[in-house]
């Protein structure tokens, strides 16, 4: 039994998230620097997970099995297949910088009446450790009932860190904030609760359905998957898509899916910035990697049966999110708004059942973390410099603060998915994979693109540039420890944008595993060009029979000069 | 005649108990009905285990009676400090638990 | 030699990167450094080329594959540059203009506190067109096209803290986003199609891919080519880019930038020739895009705005040329470099005359500027010569073998098209001079600005100077240059092919024809502006004048057709999000609410009937065990 | 053959036990029911104390002797003394109404009593338990014996257990009885302060009993018009509406008195013998009244039976 890597991965932050709540009350700096050692630790962590990582090898990789349940065939089971590996990097590099982001956010404020039991601090950094742990677990979890465990437990922390600690910066009176906060966190927990009793009663239902067909119930990924493939296991058509909405409808309310939208905007509005990253970042692709990995993988009949109606939903959710954010006048709402319809994307794409869609999909949740977190973070700086969320407070201050403008430009260019920066990537590949098998929903969500552009503009004009505003006159530009937050992630941004090759290399055994469980093929092109590498072409190979161009191509490969000419005879 | 019919009053007398806990406001009566309802079981306790020829019955009867004991005890300690508090013994008083 | 292409490209960005990201510190010499970077390219660009030539015609492209971007199942794209001649032409007058305004925009922006950044701005635009030109594949082209987007909104809201240019800036990108999605399309098109989108084998397999689709990706090309080149429809962001410094206008908004949907639709002209209708649609584009802008150009009293309309008009030649397809490609190539070099020009003595007389922009409030800026009035009248096609100046050998392949067309379609270019030239001859002589000639009619200063007019500094008698030698000689026993042409067809179609008219009558033309266009705006006094506001005018005054309307239909409805729609669409989809939710929580309190009413908190309750269930359970045990 | 006997099984019993049974059964039901419908809690106890000694009797008849003996000490003996005590405690005379205030109550109860009657003797009904085996066997070794083996033995832990539970139940009363002081107790001179203070009755409140001749802390003192003053009774008393409505008993005797005093102004001499019988007549005549008064005083509704 080799050394449990991922149950290390997953323990670590728990652990911190026990030292931090332990540290006194007095040495808040303390607990804040714990806080930060232990997600680094898991950050290294998960960097020796992304080195054992043999993409040529087995499916999922780094296994670990132990019986926990006996009765119910529960077993402790983890492993990672390329996408979960990536989503692991994507959390343990985000959450040091949402530390770092919120180092003063649950600071006591001047006016609080000093408590020794009282440590807010220590509880807002051990709640997010807390989540940390649990979204890499459930990223990790084979086993449906693990998974399920954890998808839960994820609101409770999420739950006292939306309600607990609001943003401080909302303009209105205190009482007023409270409310809105409680609010937005009681909303944030119900349709997640009512989500995941939904996907209870499906679990039931699938070591039900297991039980009866199998002779002894399992929640384990893997057999189940190798049960159907081997002809075992086949569930009834009705049943199957049964269990596949119960599924489909949490992983929807946690993605979120429109029109299960409606709570993000409250949650990530209320929430510190960081917290909001948190959820929009991190907690959130718990449900498309869900759809990826479960619904999918368990119901692929039914996966194919839903797909029409999932991707006019996504459709939706695309265009709506971004009309939506368009319209809004909140900065974080409007960032919300925007993550809908990113998240329309990703679904797209995941259902698009392409290669291109699916691994798309993948890098898009990879880069619509970072760019988020760029985006929101920044957002989060300036709103507490201002003190006010609300767009129309702003102006100018691009003059005042030209670094945190650019930057907040830079995170908005990637939420436009600029060309050269990561999230275009992604964005593209899904729109290439939708289109290649359904034309017509590519190219309207071609025009998500248009509108991403007019809400991270007009925000940026409303913003960070005309003249400039007496309140914000006076408003410092970035410090370093925003600049330590910021730069790294943007600096990824822009990596990941120029060379995402590893990354694609990492993931895209991973989806072609998928497709081949979901029994999907690309579609093939309809004139398919043998891939002859470069050769110059001229357009007078045109009398002759291309096919003779091609096959000269073909025969000086990459070579520059013989085959062009011949081809030009 | 069949010592089953101890059974019988035994269920009468039990009816009787737990009809009195409904109707009656007092405290005090209420736990006498309590002790009337217990007292019925004991001695459906008491024939069973002479149908079945074993004592088992006769020990949980015991217990029983201990339990009871136990139960007055602490129930009338209650009683007297409610008492105390509103001058009355009446179980409706006590009718905190609503909204 | 492969390795240099990519160096091209690196060069300039690396000069961004340093002077966006080196703070403060690099204030005194960034305009140097960005200045060195650009000129270095050149010198790059100039290497190639003289290698280039060094080889025989038809393997002078050379490719460099430097890793590979995006492979995902079958979906393959390298960051690959490919140089032939036509990317070495757009190499050169990219650099080459670029360099001169770099050098220009040390005087221009020398009072500027942010000339760092602006320099910055220049070299990432640098970067990324060389980006765009070089690319070897569309998807890699396509990060080349956002990237000279980028830089354009960049520069033209360079001046932020004015809210028009803020705006401008923001249109320029949302219109430019529109195209970017007609690009996108088309390389979705062309993956499903060929399972590629690099140029070799998209291009050489465009004949045999069914009509239907290639007329389909190349409308798409054509649609990302009018958001780029600010052609009918998608024109509307030109004029507004005007708010930028002058020398972006110069070099973003004349000489490069806009010209890039030419360069899309030569470079992809195979998928053209393929499709007839695209190619219908794109000469429709370019016909109505060059009386378009002329007109537009006519009715301005801005002069960078006249310009600008001029630019949109003379692209519009070339849209049209590159849509007449294998006889028009060269020349809407050699249309689009002579352009580069005296728009580019003009602009730069516009850019000149403004500095001079403190950023007044209005033409009528100019006059009898010629002996006050000697150098500005000569360069800027040789590149109104060039630009009205004055026999034996760079835009007569240009435009005049773009009048000839419309008519070489054939048919009634060659007729129409013919006639519209000639037309437009004598529109272009007018406004062109109408500018002319508004600027320079006639009595002063300055007026002192805001604070009171009165202009008092100077020749720019040598820094300012010295570029502007580059351009305008080159737009002297360039396009006699090229025609030169057809260099150009010869140079350019192994990339694009030529055809030579059979023109209706000789080659001398069409000259003629332009000839006359342009005459009487001079001689109206002569007539109109020459003779009288010009009055300092404008008068009313006719319809079409002011019509034309704004924009012929395309904002006002926008904001009627697009904008508008689009407001309520986001507006409508909050309301439902806040009322409907979250009211439903809400409604729900509350009827349960409503629900628990009615059985609230229950929990009487009398202890008795607790125990009635309990009483009747366990009566109940009773019951229910001897019925199973009835059952 | 001997165990054989003991352990055969047995379809009836003597005659004897059938008669006591149906003797005693009839009484403890009578019991039971005056347990839950007399509306004095002492009646109660009492009935509920009968009940159990025929409970009692029924054990031994049953064989279970130990447990017969333990119901009358335990129970009889000890839980219902408990009962009588805090009776007494609460209140001897307070007789709540059986006026049901709680809307539908009764009927509810009466219904599910019924059911549940019946159910049960549905259940016991067809279980068909005809035949049965005595505990001759089981108590061949002695009752007692036999019990003490099972407790010790096989229920040993429960027995721990229950040991435990008592000790738990005697500290968790006096707990509950144990008034914890909140705030300092007041001085005497602070009370004084206080009544002065607050200017309510600041003298001393006036005796209770118009005559001092027996000791009757609840009735009344007269006011000089002859109506009775209940501030002179017993706040305790006054709560539990225990004040015994003396006026008209006291206008006869204010009638007794006039014409008494004539008596002793018109003739002084042997006025020795007079007042004793003079004393004993009205003494026996309020013996008289004093059970009707009771009962009219217990009559008058309970002031807060009514206040629910």
């Amino acid at each position: 039994m080799s050394f449990p890597l991922l149950t290390a991965t997953a323990l670590v932050p728990a652990l911190g998230a026990v030292a931090t709540a332990a540290v006194p009350a007095a040495q808040r700096a303390a607990a804040k620097w714990v806080a930060l050692g232990f997600s680094l630790v898991t950050l290294a962590l998960a960097a020796v997970v992304l080195v054992r990582f043999d993409p040529g090898g087995a499916h999922f990789q780094l296994t670990e099995s132990h019986p926990w349940i006996k009765d119910f065939g529960v077993r402790y089971e983890l492993g990672v297949d390329g996408i979960a590996v990536a989503l692991i990097a994507l959390t343990a590099v985000l959450i040091p910088f949402i530390i770092l982001a919120g180092w003063h956010d649950a600071d006591p404020l001047e006016g609080a009446r000093p408590n020794r039991r009282w440590r807010p601090t220590q509880g807002f950094f051990a709640l997010i450790l807390m989540v940390e742990a649990m979204v890499v677990i459930s990223f990790e979890a084979t086993d449906v009932f693990l998974f399920y465990i954890f998808f839960e437990a994820m609101l409770i922390p999420m739950y006292f860190l939306i309600g607990g600690f609001g943003d401080r910066a909302g303009g209105r009176s205190e009482e007023e904030t409270a409310t809105q906060r409680s609010y937005a966190a009681v909303k944030f927990l119900l349709y997640n609760l009512a989500g995941g009793l939904i996907m209870l009663a499906a679990v039931v239902g699938l070591y039900a359905v297991t039980a009866d067909q199998l002779g002894t119930g399992t929640f384990s990924l893997q057999e189940i998957v190798q049960a159907r493939t081997g002809g075992h296991l086949d569930m009834a058509t009705s049943t199957e898509r049964l269990l596949f909405l119960g599924f489909f409808f949490a992983f929807a309310v946690k993605a979120p899916l429109w029109p299960l939208h409606t709570w993000l905007p409250n949650a990530m509005g209320e929430s510190t910035a960081p917290v909001a990253v948190l959820i929009t970042a991190v907690v959130d692709k718990v449900g498309t990697f869900a759809m990826l990995r479960f619904c999918l993988q368990l119901f692929p009949e039914a996966s194919k049966w839903a797909t029409p109606a999932i991707l006019i939903l996504a459709l939706i959710s695309i265009i709506y999110g971004a009309l939506l954010a368009i319209g809004q006048r909140d900065i974080k709402r409007l960032i919300a708004y925007a993550s809908i319809s990113h998240f329309g994307f990703i679904i797209l794409g995941i259902f698009a059942m392409t290669t291109q869609g699916q691994g798309g999909a993948t890098l898009y949740m990879v880069n619509h973390g970072v760019s988020t977190a760029a985006l929101m973070l920044v957002a989060g700086f300036l709103i507490t410099r201002r003190g006010s969320r609300l767009i129309a407070d702003y102006g100018g201050v691009q003059k005042v603060a030209p670094v945190l403008a650019g930057t907040f430009l830079i995170g908005g260019l990637a939420t436009l998915s600029l060309p050269g920066l990561a999230p275009f990537i992604s964005e593209f590949l899904v729109l290439v994979g939708t289109f290649s098998r359904y034309p017509v929903f590519g190219v309207i969500a071609t025009v998500g693109i248009v509108l991403a552009a007019l809400y991270v503009l007009i925000l940026y004009q409303r913003t960070m540039t005309g003249p400039v505003k007496d309140e914000v006159r006076s408003m410092p530009d970035l410090r370093v420890r925003e600049l330590v937050v910021v730069a790294p992630l943007i600096a990824l941004l822009i990596f990941l944008g120029v060379y995402p090759k590893p990354l694609a290399d990492i993931v895209n055994p991973a989806v072609d595993h998928t497709m081949s469980v979901v029994d999907k093929k690309d579609p093939k092109p309809d004139h398919p060009v043998t891939d002859a590498g470069w050769f110059s072409y001229s357009p007078k190979s045109e009398g002759a029979s291309h096919g003779g161009a091609q096959h000269e191509g073909a025969h000086h490969n990459g070579a520059h000069h013989d085959g062009a000419s011949g081809g030009a005879k | 005649m069949n010592p089953v019919n101890y059974l019988y009053l035994a269920a009468l007398l039990f009816t009787i108990g737990a009809a009195g806990v409904v109707i009656r406001r007092n405290a005090i009566v209420l736990f006498m009905c309590v002790e009337l309802m217990l007292n019925a079981c004991n001695l459906a306790f008491v024939t069973f285990s002479r149908l079945h020829g074993n004592l088992d019955g006769q020990i949980i009867a015991f217990f029983t009676m201990v339990v009871a004991a136990a139960e007055v005890v602490v129930g009338l300690a209650i009683i007297v400090t409610i008492f105390r508090s509103r001058h009355s013994a009446s179980v409706d008083d006590a009718s905190l638990m609503k909204l | 030699m492969e390795n240099l292409i990519g160096l091209l490209v690196a060069v300039p960005l690396l000069g961004a990167a340093l002077l966006l990201c080196g703070g403060r510190r690099l204030d005194g010499k960034g305009h140097y450094i960005g200045t060195v970077l650009a000129a270095a390219s050149f010198a790059i660009g100039a290497v190639l080329f003289a290698d280039m030539l060094g080889r025989g015609e038809h393997d002078r492209a050379l490719h460099s594959k430097v890793f590979s971007w995006i492979p995902v199942g079958g979906f393959r794209a390298d960051v690959a540059f490919q140089l032939d001649q036509l990317s070495m032409t757009f190499v050169l007058l990219i650099t080459g203009v670029g360099t001169l305004i770099h050098i220009y925009s040390i005087g221009y922006m020398e009072h500027d506190e942010r000339r760092r950044r602006f320099f910055g701005y220049l070299n990432l635009f640098l970067a990324a067109m060389l980006l765009l030109v070089l690319a070897d594949n569309y998807l890699l082209l396509y990060v080349g096209w956002e990237g000279v987007g980028l830089a354009s909104y960049l520069l033209i809201g360079f001046w932020q803290h004015k809210p028009s240019a803020a705006t401008a800036a923001k249109k320029a990108f949302i219109v430019n986003r529109v195209g970017d999605v007609g690009l996108s399309i088309a390389i979705m098109l062309m993956f499903t199609t060929f399972g590629t989108f690099a140029f070799a084998p998209v291009l050489s397999n465009a004949g045999d891919a069914g009509e239907g689709k290639v007329t389909a990706i190349g409308l798409m090309l054509l649609l990302a080519a009018c958001g780029k080149s600010a052609q009918v429809p998608l024109q509307s962001w030109l004029g507004d880019a005007m708010e930028g410094p002058t020398p972006v206008s110069a070099l973003i908004h004349a000489a490069t930038m806009v010209t890039a949907g030419v360069y899309l639709i030569t470079r992809s002209g195979a998928i053209f020739n393929a499709a007839p209708d695209a190619q219908a649609a794109v000469v429709a584009v370019g016909a109505v895009t060059l009386l378009f802008g002329a007109i537009v150009g006519c009715a301005k009293d801005d002069i960078k705005k006249a310009l600008a309309g001029s630019t949109m008009s003379q692209i519009g030649y070339m849209i049209l040329a590159a849509g007449l397809g294998p006889i028009g490609y060269v020349f809407a190539i050699m249309h689009l470099v002579t352009h580069g070099f005296f728009k580019a020009g003009l602009f730069l003595g516009a850019g000149s005359v403004m500095h001079a007389m403190n950023d007044e922009v209005d033409m009528r409030k100019y006059g009898g500027l010629r002996k006050y800026m000697p150098v500005t009035f000569v360069t800027f009248g040789l590149g109104y010569l060039a630009i009205i096609g004055f026999p034996g100046l760079s835009g007569f050998w240009s435009k005049d073998k773009i009048i000839e392949a419309a008519f070489a067309k054939g048919g009634t379609e060659g007729w129409i098209l013919g006639g519209a270019a000639l037309l437009g030239a004598a529109i272009t001859a007018y406004y062109m001079t109408r500018v002319m002589l508004l600027t320079f000639f006639g009595e002063k009619r300055w007026v002192p600005d805001e604070e009171g200063h009165e202009p008092h007019p100077h020749e720019s500094p040598s820094s300012m100077t010295i570029p502007m008698i580059v351009l305008a030698v080159g737009s002297v000689f360039a396009g006699g240059l090229f025609s030169l026993n057809d260099a150009f042409l010869k140079w350019l067809e192994p990339v694009t092919g030529h055809s030579h179609g059979d023109s209706p008219l000789s080659a001398a009558a069409v000259t003629g024809g332009t000839m006359v033309v342009l005459l009487i266009g001079v001689a109206l705006a002569w007539a109109q502006y020459g003779r009288r006094p010009v009055p300092r506001t404008a008068p009313r005018g006719s319809l079409l004048t002011r019509a034309a005054r704004r924009d012929l309307l395309q904002d006002d239909f926008n904001h009627v057709a697009l904008v508008k409805p689009g407001q309520y729609l986001t507006r409508g669409l909050v309301y439902v999000d806040h009322k409907l989809v979250d009211g439903v939710v809400n409604g729900t929580a509350a009827s349960v609410g409503g629900l628990s309190g009615r059985l609230r009413k229950l929990q009487n908190g009398y202890a008795r009937t607790y125990a009635v309750s309990m009483f009747g269930g366990t009566a109940v359970l009773i019951a229910a065990t001897l019925l199973m045990r009835a059952v | 053959m001997s165990g054989g006997a003991l352990a055969a099984a047995a379809s009836t019993t003597s005659t004897g036990e059938a008669l006591q049974f149906w003797v005693l059964g009839t009484v403890a039901v009578i019991g039971a029911l005056c347990t839950i419908l007399m509306r004095k809690a002492v009646h109660s106890a009492l009935c509920l104390a009968g009940t159990m000694i025929v409970l009692a009797v029924f054990y031994l008849a049953n064989g279970a002797y130990f447990l017969g003996v333990v119901q009358i000490v335990v129970y009889t003996g000890a839980i219902m003394m408990l009962f009588l005590f805090v009776v007494m405690l609460v209140g001897v005379t307070a007789a709540d109404s059986l006026k049901e205030t709680l809307k539908g109550q009764r009927w509810l109860a009466a219904l599910c009593g019924l059911g549940f009657g019946i159910l049960l003797c549905a259940g016991i009904g067809n279980a068909s338990l005809t035949t049965w085996n005595g505990l001759g066997q089981a108590n061949s070794g002695g009752n007692v014996e036999g019990l003490a083996s099972l407790i010790f033995t096989k229920y040993v832990f429960a027995f721990e257990i229950t040991g435990a539970l008592l000790i738990t139940a005697a500290v968790g009363a006096m707990v509950l009885t144990h008034r914890e002081r909140t705030e300092r107790a007041r001085t005497q001179r602070e009370q004084s302060e206080a009544r002065v203070r607050s200017g309510r009755n600041v003298p001393p409140l006036p005796a209770p009993g118009v005559y001092a001749r027996h000791n009757a802390v609840d009735i009344p003192g007269l006011l000089p018009d002859g109506t009775p003053s209940d501030l002179t009774v017993n706040a305790t008393l006054r709560g539990r509406g225990q004040i015994r409505d003396v006026s008209s008993e006291a206008l006869a005797e204010l009638a007794a008195l006039e014409q008494r005093s004539q008596r002793w102004l018109g003739r002084k001499g042997n006025g020795t013998g007079k007042p004793s019988g003079g004393a004993g007549k009205p003494g026996a005549s309020e013996n008289g009244e004093n059970g009707e008064d009771g009962e009219s005083a217990g009559s008058a509704p309970n002031p807060r039976g009514v206040a629910k």
